[in-house]
């Protein structure tokens, strides 16, 4: 027989997320029934959001060590070592369900969320990008979503006055239930101004700055971490409005204060607010906290002890201040217009204790809300390995400008300008190479250094095989900063997959972090933090095995970078890497044949990492300065958006066989190279000393791209579809 | 020369602003909303971005900001005022310059570098360009809508107090507007970003000469 | 005939505007206020001249595009010309 | 005492939100409207119970800030709590 406090049921227990089980381990830990709000407390924080329970077993074989990391995962955002004493900040982060309920909200508020991850270390933010995942664009709410999505990024991005420089975008029916939002946000710190968050001693005030809690997004963590079903519009008015303006002051408010030594521990309010702030500096600490909920500021009357540690109201953050600081620092936060309450104390209890008009409300060792959280090792399948395709399945296109028309106009390759123009990407007048590149690039303030930054995964790579669409994804981020003449440090993760209680869901899970951690191994570019979205499923349909990853890579001397732009006629084009013609799970498949079967092209680390090197080098010796990696579309696409963004066409020569394999496969490891004629044979030569394939692929020139002199595809039509898709299918008029 | 820039709430292109006055030779002091006094300055700047979260209406709560019945009066004695982007909107919410900047025409904000040509070079702010110059610059904004009844239109016009128009509007300013200055050519309003362009580095140059022709005159 | 629209946020829903407002008002010296709540006002002209069929058409705008049915409330009432 | 403000833009004026809302409405098969202009609504509690001095306090707000009256009109009206 289980016991319950008074007006608790096992329904109440099941309500609040947790099973029978867990119920029971709670019971044990607290030696007596929780109360409703020690239940609520112990609910978010045992959530799949806020416990890792089903993959931190598996995070734990992520490589996240190096000599560039300062801090791994476990803290706010990982932080990389980018010499002369300065720090890179970043993280990514999630916020899927709330934009599928209320799109500009729910973009807006995962933006502001994870500013505040960076910032919360001591950070200023200098770059957000973003990785989105919609539906099929003709289904009925992808414009909606993308639209309203599109603007709540921008509503906050712009108003912080930090630049928005880029980011991804894929459509696929898998997500029409359940889109994804992923925010990345990179700061800059001093390495001697980093903030942590584990409180430290006994007595210290604990200190609440920000907005006023209110009633929002009560169980958004919760909620982060179950499936929806058709009644999720039941959910709704647990969505949270974000105010970009309050995070602005709230942002310099805390680097004012931070500027100063008053701080001894600071934490966000995010997910699970006050009550995953509080529990986590005090568990890092290792000490007990003390609140008294009475002085919590409050936006509404008569709130509860439940929900103010439930309550998910943005732009708040949590400190321990050192003893005698509360007046210095309150100072600060009234000249920004912000509350300021001193609500609690660290104690030596080890227990999170709250207080409410007298009386103690809660009292529950931290250890039980961390340590405690269940950890399981679900069962999981492998996926099993696709055939290879065919080369009969993909047979040639009558027209391979058509074909590369049709690439180039689809809703995966389309410009994104649509989008980014929607975003201030030049604001901080630091962005050296903004949305439309590889990888961004933004300076770092000052300095003639740089950060190069990109999101990548492939999802349908994945879904086919997910250790090689583990590799690939990391691969393809590693290349991209490569790509544009940076050296990559490290990269964060946002894991988004179905419900991980289906083994198949889990395998997809454990293959794809197997394969990210391979590649993070082989490249030398360590996770240093992350997040986890699970349950991405409507009415039992999961999403793509989606593992985004955002990579940050470092340019020591501006001068030395590339862009993809082609730049003078005649001009030689060279492919860096070796052309095999893989057509599985190519858009070509997909687009010109509707095919979404077969194995990804394979990834081989060591080719990867020595080819990626080569073209580093070039760059690094200014014998390139036009450079574009191959991926979706393969190489002609790769080419056709040199052009576009240089506006000179090109010339190719293409082997008369398998041609539209040798166009439109999607091989890794691969680059295309723009070069004067002087660096050619240079640059050839070199390459055969460092075992890299390279060959001559073509000349740049003409008003259009043709293929072994073949009819031309004039520069101008490919503008036209290749910018006109999102305007006219996606654009809506409010 | 001696410059101001004041900081309003969720100003956001405050630095950026500094920094191009900073490269020109010309030191700037940041100065707090929430002041009522200014130090003596050749040029008070009112800087891009979204003060008060453009809540309301854009440049609404700012122009109401304690610092700027100073800046209103150093205005009135012929300091010279640059407003640029939010600093645009402040200004005519403060009635220094006529008319209004509404939601652009197509509701989403738009941040490009666009074609502006320099309509008037007689002015402090353009005499570095010549007159008729095509000039490309970033534009970043929501609210660059630039709004005033027909009678206005046509005196800012006859008067030449359009010194910058778009080539290709982007927001659906009456007009083609993008920048007007006041009767006595002092206070310059301007949606396009001088201050992003500045450096190759980070795209255009076209808005040095703004801060050239500052210096120059102002020195 | 003639539409009146009007769309507030729900009760408990932030309104950041609305309090941005009210600090500006604070700050000009107006006293003895609070909760401002900013909302929307929407007019329009409708040749519908029967008042059921005229709320059920704006009933649907408003629920289709008009109020963000999420975070907002809304309130219809007609005014003949 | 509850004031209900309404700002709405004067004649004349362009009205770009009210002009996409009117196309908008017209791709989701919205006929017979036309003339839709959008305008914000405001409401805030006073202390004062008088309303002519209430009147007088949200008028000065409605000059002094609430309103641009280079393109905006308002109306103030009360509503007894
Ligand atoms: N997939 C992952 N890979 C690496 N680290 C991760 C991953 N997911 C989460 N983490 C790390 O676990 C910690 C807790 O994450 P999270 O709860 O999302 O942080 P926050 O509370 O700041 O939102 C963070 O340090 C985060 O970087
Ligand atoms: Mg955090």
């Amino acid at each position: 027989m289980t016991a319950f406090a008074e007006g608790i049921s096992a329904a109440t227990v099941r309500e609040h997320g947790l099973t029978e089980d867990e119920y029971g381990q709670i019971l044990k830990r607290m030696g007596r029934p929780p109360n409703y709000t020690e239940l609520g407390i112990f609910s978010v924080m045992w959530s799949e959001h806020c416990s890792y329970k089903s993959s931190r077993r598996w995070l734990k074989e992520l490589p996240t060590t190096g000599a560039q990391v300062i801090c791994g995962p476990g803290e706010n955002a990982g932080i990389v070592d980018i010499g002369d004493g300065q720090a890179a900040v970043f993280k990514m982060e999630s916020h899927n369900h709330p934009s599928f309920i209320e799109p500009y909200q729910g973009a807006a508020t995962g933006v502001g969320g994870i500013m505040r991850d960076v910032f919360t270390m001591g950070a200023r933010p200098v770059a957000n990008l973003n990785a989105l995942r919609f539906g099929d664009p003709a289904h009925e709410k992808t414009r909606h979503l993308v639209s309203g999505v599109v603007a709540g990024i921008g509503g906050y991005g712009n108003c912080m006055g930090v630049p928005t420089v880029g980011g991804e975008v894929n459509f696929h029916p898998s997500y029409n239930g359940n889109i994804l939002v992923n925010a990345m946000t990179v700061g800059v710190v001093d390495q001697d101004k980093i903030f942590y968050s584990a409180a430290k001693g006994v007595g210290n005030p604990v200190v609440y700055v920000g907005s006023k809690t209110g009633r929002d997004g009560i169980h958004g963590a919760t909620m982060a971490s179950a499936e929806f079903d058709d009644n999720s519009d039941e959910k709704r008015p647990t969505v949270q409005v974000g105010d970009p303006f309050t995070e602005k002051l709230l942002l310099e408010a805390c680097l004012e204060l931070m500027a100063g030594d008053a701080i001894i521990a600071i934490q966000d309010m995010g997910a699970a607010g006050l009550t995953s702030s509080s529990v986590e500096m005090a568990s890092k600490g290792e000490v007990g906290i003390e609140l008294n909920l009475d002085q919590v500021p409050c936006r509404e009357t008569g709130m509860q002890p439940y929900e103010m540690m439930l309550s998910e109201s943005q732009e708040r953050m949590l400190m321990v201040l050192h003893p005698g600081r509360q007046e210095a620092a309150r100072a600060i936060f009234d000249k920004w217009g912000l509350d300021f309450a001193v609500i609690g104390l660290t104690t030596n209890t080890g227990h999170l204790t709250l207080n409410y008009q007298d009386e103690v409300v809660a009292d529950i060792p931290v250890e039980g809300l961390t340590e405690d959280a269940p950890i399981y090792d679900r069962p999981w399948t492998s996926t099993p390995k696709p055939a290879t395709l065919k080369a009969d399945a993909c047979p040639p296109p009558d027209d391979l400008g058509a074909a590369l028309l049709t690439l180039m106009g689809s809703p995966d390759l389309a410009s994104r300008r649509w989008i980014w123009e929607q975003y201030d990407h030049s604001v901080m007048a630091d962005t050296v190479g903004g949305p439309g590149g590889d990888a961004a690039i933004v300076r770092i303030h000052g300095t003639n250094k740089g950060l190069a930054i990109t999101t990548d995964v492939t999802p349908r790579y994945c879904q086919a095989d997910p250790i090689e669409g583990g590799r690939q994804a990391v691969a393809e981020a590693w290349r991209n900063l490569t790509a544009v003449g940076a050296t990559p440090l490290a990269m964060t993760d946002c894991l988004n997959f179905g419900n991980p209680e289906r083994p198949r869901i889990m395998g997809q899970f454990v293959e794809c972090l197997s394969g990210m951690g391979e590649a993070g191994r082989a490249l030398d570019f360590p996770i240093v933090s992350g997040n986890v979205s699970l349950y991405n499923e409507t009415n039992g349909e999961a999403i793509l095995p989606t593992p985004a990853i955002g990579g940050v890579g470092v340019i020591r001397d501006l001068a030395k970078r590339a862009h993809v732009a082609l730049e003078e006629t005649g001009d030689v084009l060279l492919a860096v890497g070796k052309t095999g013609g893989h057509l599985g799970q190519s858009l070509f498949a997909r687009e010109i044949h509707a095919r979404e079967d077969g194995a990804p092209p394979p990834v081989d680390l060591a080719t990867e990492r020595r080819n990626g090197n080569f073209v580093r080098t070039c760059i690094e010796k200014g014998m390139t300065t036009s450079v574009h990696d191959i991926s979706d579309g393969g190489l002609y696409v790769a080419v056709a958006e040199m052009a576009l963004a240089g506006g000179i066409g090109a010339a190719l020569e293409a082997p008369h066989t398998n041609t539209h394999g040798f166009l439109f496969g999607e091989d890794q490891a691969r680059y295309v190279l723009a070069v004067r004629p002087d660096q050619v044979d240079r640059i050839l030569s070199q390459a055969q000393d460092a075992s890299v394939p390279a060959q001559i692929l073509g000349h740049v020139g003409g008003a259009g791209l043709t293929v072994n002199a073949g009819r031309a595809v004039s520069l101008s039509t490919l503008r036209e579809v290749h910018e006109g898709w999102f305007a006219t299918t996606l654009s809506t008029r409010t | 020369m001696k410059t101001c820039v004041i900081v309003f709430p969720a100003s956001n292109c405050d630095r950026d602003v500094a920094v191009a006055l900073e490269k020109m030779g010309a030191s700037p002091k940041m100065v707090w909303h929430g002041e009522t006094d200014l130090p003596a300055t050749d040029l008070i700047v009112l800087p891009g971005g979204f003060s008060y979260g453009d809540y309301l209406r854009s440049g609404a709560m700012a122009a109401r900001a304690p610092i700027m019945r100073e800046v209103l009066k150093r205005a009135s004695k012929g300091t010279p005022v640059l407003g640029i982007c939010n600093g645009f909107q402040i200004l005519t919410e403060a009635g220094l310059l006529p008319g209004a900047l509404m939601r652009n025409a197509g509701l989403k904000f738009i941040c490009k570098t666009v074609a502006v040509t320099v309509e008037n070079n007689e002015t402090i702010f353009t005499a570095r360009h010549t007159q008729g110059q095509h000039i490309h610059i970033p534009i970043a904004h929501h609210d660059g809508n630039y709004f005033a009844d027909e009678d206005t239109l046509d005196h800012l016009e006859g008067e030449g107090r359009v010194v910058l128009r778009y080539d290709d509007n982007p927001n659906g300013s009456a007009r083609n507007i993008a920048g007007i200055v006041n009767k006595s050519g002092t206070i310059l309003g301007m949606m396009p970003h001088p201050e992003r362009s500045i450096d190759p580095l980070t795209g255009t140059c076209d808005g040095k000469a703004l801060f050239e022709s500052l210096v120059e005159a102002l020195a | 005939m003639k539409a009146r629209i009007h769309i507030t946020l729900k009760d408990g829903v932030l309104d950041p505007q609305g309090k941005a407002i009210e600090g500006a008002l604070g700050d000009l010296g107006f006293l003895g206020l609070d909760a401002v709540r900013q909302g929307k006002y929407l007019e329009m002209n409708l040749t519908e001249t029967d008042p059921a069929k005229a709320l059920t058409q704006v009933t649907a705008m408003c629920e289709k595009l008009l109020a963000n049915t999420v975070i907002e409330n809304y309130t219809i009432d007609f005014e003949t010309v």
